[in-house]
């Protein structure tokens, strides 16, 4: 049961950190932290785009990810591409047609599952610049250790390099909202439907659906984490007419 | 994405309030910005803030083979790539003239000044030695991007530690940081950059200008010195024409500047091996 | 490591030159006859051609400038210039930064607002190297913008020093450069004394900072007396044609 | 735009190209509502797919590989190389894909686009995640000399899912690997110079598994799963979701990515699918 | 997780994220289409393809009981043009029908020569480029470039728009720039019982200050900026520190 940093149990996030509208040059921007992981979010638009990459009938959306260490490679094109495609049908692009919106992500810190915090911290990001989504969304990894057999939530650096597989998974905050109301929402149902998801390794079927599960039962509490931080900073800037 | 151009209102203001002694941030002609040093957990990384300026500095090292015409000398290199973080006018991938300049200022003020010792990096002569590697991220751009690129740089490698190794005969060993303390890099001295901002003829000389302040300027100079007074590069490319008894006063407003800077910095990787000491108890 | 003598016990450079002595300068002006304004330089062993073209219109439509010319610049080293063949890539950053001073010396100096939306290149070719390139490479230029008739306020001149074991010295040859002195080349405006360039590589202390200053001013005078004589010659000489 | 497959008016005609022309998603709304593609496959239908090996002689191993309109080379050189420091005893395994512009219009020259960066570096995690080939087997001599094993695949003609198509041909290619046995000697590497190979002067890989793959693509709202997707399908379509699986029935990799949230039983059919495909293909490409 | 919105105490601010649905109250929302009123939605929301209303920004949702009208408001620092708002923008080209104008939407904005009160083919005014105005939106659509005015278009009469002289512009957040127009936000108000001074405030962010000379506008600014995140007090204080160091 004891995890490598002996602080957690297999199906802990480790704490999250989360600060909204840091950078004055962009339009929002977000930095969010899974641990010793952190990675900072800027959005630009909707604004100007060149005429090669604009869209008649929508935004064109830009991802551009920077690694902390060395020039940008196929790693972080990877990263842009999964992160792109993920939000595509979730920004509200036709709202913005002829336009671009810039997405910037830096990893600050590296210490394991840089490409959720990344989506975590591009959805604050996008919250904070004002860019119309049609809903939230969360990720979480987590991995099945070569030696325990056991499934590790949010894996640190270390964690990792003994991993049998690996698996990175995004939901959304629909899926949650349209199971309410109706029947009591089942979260070992195996009814979440899955927005992303990355898994490489060596893993059978059953693995990785009990991978999906856990990891959506933890991408509520980072969805509950978004929330609880854009309130937060709200309140913040009601206190004048609001008091 | 062209940068927009400052208002004709903003440019008359600005020299307007110089006139009357008046920064809009209402700073003083020669002080900096309020500076910032954050440390992260790990060793040689490091986020500067000045004012609004943003710059994170990691330092990062791995073991190669040398140039066979200098054996004994490790490597230090940069990365200054200009970030569309920092503005959405940095395009990826293009080379402009302004990050030639500014990552040839960091050269300059780091590598062409000795900053490091590369010849302390040599593992085994001819085989191997330490190349350091230092990635400069601009994250915001509220003017000034060179001084607090440098202040980056420069505290990332104080702060920085490498793994320790250990050579018997030509069997290198490399230490984790668990088996062994790391060992810091030897530095010789602290190069800081000073950057002025010129208006009105020259009449009016600013530290540390802020975005607003760049765009407007008639001219600029970058110095670079350390707290022995040693001026390790100077640059002045072009823009208005000064009186060399002006660019002289300069260099005793950057001896000053460079003594409180370097104070600051100091201060600051004090402050932090202080905390890392307590958090290892 | 034995270190060449810079210096003689009788205050000698290496080249048999005083401190504050410049190489021999050869130069002339109108060398290419394609070009609007073209100059061949040479400062003792550092040979230099600079080739103006313009003020013409602009290659790129967006760059254009609604109220002054853009003034480009580029950058040229051949490959047997120096002591080693090396290939110089086109992004080399040491090419780039000189284009790039080259270009901002003469934006405030060359009136570019009366060539409003145009563009004036300024080609500069290193064909051999011997120290002081940049120097080479402004006064080369501003010949031939001269030359090409671009209106300019002033000439810009230039001339490195540097501190050369104990005492200042100017025009620094390619010894001299590499055995780590520190070397500022610096641009002047003769007429108002001004100084328009100042680049610096290499610890100085400041003290002895106002010296080597002073001595470059010194060399960017002594080099505008050449390079006026020049002009004007040529100038004459071409009077002398026209009245035939 | 409004759809237009309310009640066309018959006043307004047009051939079946010129409709596709004007609107490929309501062209092809109409073929998967019948059950079928335009190019006559069914939803799960795979395109008919060849294997070739040995194909280019200049290579230590290579093969060729056809899945309809998409054919890729694939050609496997080794080299000397040193190790890291941090694995002496460790070779290379280095897959690049190459989409240049003489495969398809959509690709221009210059800088690998992302998609041919995004396959590379797909390739290479299943390479070296799920553990294909052991790399101390590429050891010569430890902290000294090792093979680095370039594995390039380019692509001679696109028409979409160029994962699936790259992905075959590598695990092809090296199984058509034979590397020349080498010696170490006072730091040179020799290796034998006979005209022939055979099993005393050279050696083959030893593959643990051979991962293969399947992509579909998510038509639409309806959710619509289309297996081995072609290129024009691949640009209607949002939604991309590849597996690969070994011969155990193991799963190396599985990414969904773009489109809206997808159940889990999709992805459980994908999976299943995926296996019987492997299956077929494995079966291919063992004939040879 | 807390999807649909209960009815919560009227005090607390009713905060949305995109994704959260309208709450479902009788007197707004009823499926019987006669005696349904009609609902109004506002920035910040739209309607789904089941009938129900979602958000798609982060914010606080609103309504008012005229016109039943729902929206969301939220902060942001992008300006995307809305029709009626006014606005500062700078003059960054001409054209011989147009000024061109950046008012920091994604497009630059049209400004017609003839736009300006009493202006006519041989009598309209000039401005150069970098000239600051303060202008209204007269046509804003999400395909095309925003089209202003500077005059009110009933009257034709300038109604305080045209150009600003003098003075200081910065750029805030959009959510302080509607705070600054609305009169219960009190800075506006302390700075004036200190300092006389002139302002324009435009609904894209942009904040014009003019007054006697270059430190007092340089305060005014700061002022205004420090506000954003402050509550009343905080203001009050942090204004006559100002003030006292001056």
């Amino acid at each position: 049961m004891a995890r490598l940093d002996r602080t957690r149990t297999a199906n802990q996030l480790r704490p999250f950190f989360s600060s909204q509208n840091l950078l004055n040059r962009a339009d929002g921007s977000a930095q969010f932290d899974f641990g010793g992981s952190s990675v900072l979010c800027s959005v630009v638009g909707p604004a100007e785009v060149k005429i090669r990459d604009e869209k008649l009938d929508r935004a064109t959306i830009e991802v551009i990810a920077r690694p902390l260490v060395g020039l940008p490679g196929i790693k972080d094109k990877s990263r842009e591409r999964s992160i792109r495609e993920t939000l595509e049908p979730l920004i509200l692009s036709g709202l913005h047609p002829r336009t671009g919106i810039q997405i910037v992500v830096q990893t600050m810190k590296d210490d394991g599952c840089i490409l959720s915090t990344a989506f975590n911290a591009t959805v604050l990001a996008l919250l904070d610049a004002g860019i119309p989504l049609n809903s939230i969304l969360g990720s979480v990894t987590c991995i099945v250790d070569e030696k325990s057999g056991e499934i590790l939530l949010d894996p640190t650096t270390e964690e990792l390099s003994q991993a049998k597989s690996t698996h990175v998974f995004v939901f959304d905050n629909k899926s949650s909202i349209s199971t309410t109301g109706a029947a009591a929402m089942d979260l070992d149902s195996e009814s979440s439907p899955i927005l992303f998801s990355d898994s490489t390794g060596l893993y059978t079927e059953e693995e990785y659906f009990k991978c999906a599960n856990i990891c959506h039962k933890a991408a509520q509490t980072v969805h509950g984490f978004i929330r609880t931080a854009v309130q937060k900073k709200l309140e913040k800037e009601y206190q004048q007419t609001h008091a | 994405m062209r940068e927009a151009e400052p208002s004709t209102n903003e440019r008359e203001f600005v020299l307007a309030a110089l006139k009357e002694g008046a920064r809009i941030d209402g700073r003083k002609f020669y002080d900096f910005r309020t500076l910032r040093l954050s440390f992260g957990s790990d060793y040689g990384a490091v986020e500067v803030q000045l004012g609004n300026t943003r710059v994170l500095a990691k330092v990062s090292c791995e073991v190669i083979r040398p140039f066979p015409d200098k054996p004994t000398e490790g490597f230090l290199t940069f990365n200054t790539e200009l970030s569309p973080m920092a503005s959405s006018a940095f395009e990826v991938g293009r080379q402009t003239d302004e990050e030639v300049l500014v990552s040839r200022l960091i050269e300059k003020a780091m590598r062409r000044s000795r900053a490091l010792d590369t010849e302390g990096l040599c593992i085994v002569a001819g085989e191997k030695v330490w190349s350091i590697r230092v990635d400069i991220h601009f994250l915001d751009h509220d003017g000034n991007l060179v001084d607090a690129a440098c202040i980056a740089a420069i505290t990332a490698l104080l702060h920085f530690r490498r793994p320790d190794v250990t050579v018997v005969g030509e069997d290198v060993t490399i230490h984790t940081l668990e088996q062994r303390n790391p060992v810091p890099l030897s530095i010789h001295h602290i190069p800081i950059c000073i950057s002025f901002a010129f208006f009105d003829n020259g009449e009016r000389v600013l530290v540390d200008p802020t975005y607003l302040e760049e765009q407007i300027k008639e001219g600029d100079m970058t110095l670079t010195l350390n707290v022995h007074k040693e001026v390790c590069a100077m640059s002045k490319a072009g823009g208005i024409p000064m009186e060399l008894d002006q660019i002289l006063q300069c260099t005793k407003i950057a001896v000053v500047k460079v003594t409180e800077l370097t104070a600051l910095i100091q201060e600051a990787l004090e402050a932090d091996a202080k905390k890392r000491q307590v958090s290892r108890k | 490591m034995s270190r060449v003598e810079l210096l003689s016990p009788e205050g000698l450079r290496i080249d048999g030159r005083r401190p504050a002595e410049l190489r021999k300068i050869t130069s002339t002006t109108a060398v290419l006859s394609q070009a609007d304004g073209s100059a061949y330089l040479e400062h003792g062993n550092t040979k230099v051609l600079a080739a103006v073209y313009g003020p013409r219109e602009a290659r790129h439509r967006a760059l254009v400038l609604h109220d002054r010319a853009i003034i480009n610049v580029e950058f040229n080293v051949a490959p047997f210039s120096t002591g080693e063949r090396r290939r110089r890539t086109k992004n080399d950053k040491r090419l780039l930064e000189m284009a790039s001073f080259v270009k901002q010396t003469f934006e405030p100096v060359v009136v570019t607002t009366l060539y409003a939306r145009s563009q004036i290149d300024i080609y500069l070719q290193i064909i051999q190297h011997d120290g002081g390139t940049l120097q080479a490479c402004i006064n080369a230029a501003t010949m031939a913008l001269i030359d090409a008739g671009i209106a300019m306020t002033d000439y810009v001149c230039a001339c490195t020093a540097g501190w050369v074991e104990r005492e200042a010295a100017i025009d620094l040859n390619h010894i001299e450069e590499s055995s780590d002195t520190s070397e500022v080349t610096v641009a002047m405006l003769p007429k108002s004394g001004k100084i328009t360039l100042m680049q610096m590589e290499s610890r100085l202390h400041v003290d002895k900072l106002e010296e080597v200053l002073s001595l470059a001013g010194e060399g960017c005078k002594q080099m505008h007396v050449v390079m006026d004589k020049t002009i004007r010659d040529r100038a004459e000489d071409l009077a002398a044609k026209m009245a035939v | 735009m409004t759809s237009t497959s309310a009640a066309p008016s018959p006043a307004f005609t047009f051939s079946a190209s010129t409709f596709q022309k004007l609107h490929p998603a309501e062209y092809f709304r109409k073929f998967i509502s019948q059950g079928v593609r335009p190019d006559g496959r069914l939803l799960t239908g795979f395109r008919p797919t060849t294997v070739h090996y040995g194909v280019i002689s200049t290579a230590n191993g290579s093969a060729m590989v056809r899945v309809g309109g998409t054919t890729v080379v694939c050609g496997v050189k080794a080299e000397v190389a040193e190790p890291r420091l941090d694995s002496p005893d460790q070779g290379y395994l280095v897959p690049n894909v190459d989409l240049s512009p003489i495969c398809s219009s959509a690709f221009r020259p210059g800088p690998p686009s992302e998609q041919a960066q995004v396959t590379s570096d797909a390739i290479d995690r299943v390479l070296k995640e799920s553990k294909v080939l052991d790399l101390k087997d590429l050891c010569i001599e430890e902290g000294k000399a090792v093979w680095s094993l370039w594995i390039d695949v380019v692509c001679v003609s696109y028409d979409g899912n160029i994962y699936d198509a790259a992905l075959a041909s590598v695990m092809a290619a090296l199984a058509n690997v034979r590397i020349r046995k080498p010696t170490y000697d006072e730091g040179i590497v020799k290796v034998s110079g006979a005209q022939e190979l055979d099993d005393d002067n050279s050696f083959k890989l030893n593959l643990n598994r051979t991962p293969l793959s399947a992509s579909f693509v998510l038509f639409d709202t309806s959710l619509e799963l289309l297996a081995d997707p072609n290129f024009a399908e691949e640009s209607i379509c949002e939604g991309q979701i590849s597996v690969t699986v070994d011969e155990e029935g193991q799963i190396c990799a599985l990414s969904k990515v773009g489109g809206g949230s997808s159940s889990p039983s999709i992805l459980k059919e994908c999976v299943d699918r995926a296996k019987e495909r492997s299956k077929d293909l494995r079966a291919l490409m063992q004939q040879q | 997780m807390a999807s649909t919105l209960s009815e919560e105490s009227r005090d607390s601010l009713q905060i949305v994220l995109p994704g959260d649905l309208l709450p479902a109250t009788e007197s707004s929302f009823n499926e019987d289409s006669a005696s349904a009123p009609i609902i109004k939605l506002g920035p910040g929301l739209q309607p789904l393809q089941d009938d129900t209303i979602s958000a798609v920004k982060a914010g606080v949702l609103k309504h008012a009981e005229v016109g039943n009208r729902w929206w969301v408001e939220s902060n942001q620092r992008r300006y995307v043009a809305a029709p009626g708002e006014s606005v500062i923008g700078v003059v960054v080209g001409k054209t011989v029908e147009h000024y061109k104008v950046d008012i920091g939407a994604a497009q630059t904005a049209l400004l017609g020569v003839l736009a300006f009160e009493g202006a006519s083919k041989r009598n309209k005014p000039n401005h150069e480029i970098g000239t600051l105005l303060y202008c209204r939106i007269s046509l804003a659509n999400k395909d095309m470039e925003a089209e202003l005015e500077c005059m009110n278009p009933t009257t034709g009469k300038s109604d305080g728009y045209g150009d600003l002289k003098g003075g200081f512009v910065f750029k805030t957040s959009l959510g302080l720039a509607r705070r600054l127009l609305d009169p219960k936000t009190l800075i506006l108000r302390i700075l004036g019982q200190h300092i006389p001074f002139e302002t324009a405030v435009g609904m894209n962010g942009k904040v014009w200050i003019n007054s006697a000379n270059a430190k007092h506008t340089i305060l005014i600014c700061n002022a205004i900026k420090n506000s954003e995140f402050l509550s009343q007090e905080e203001c009050v204080t942090m204004v006559k520190g100002l003030v006292d160091r001056l």
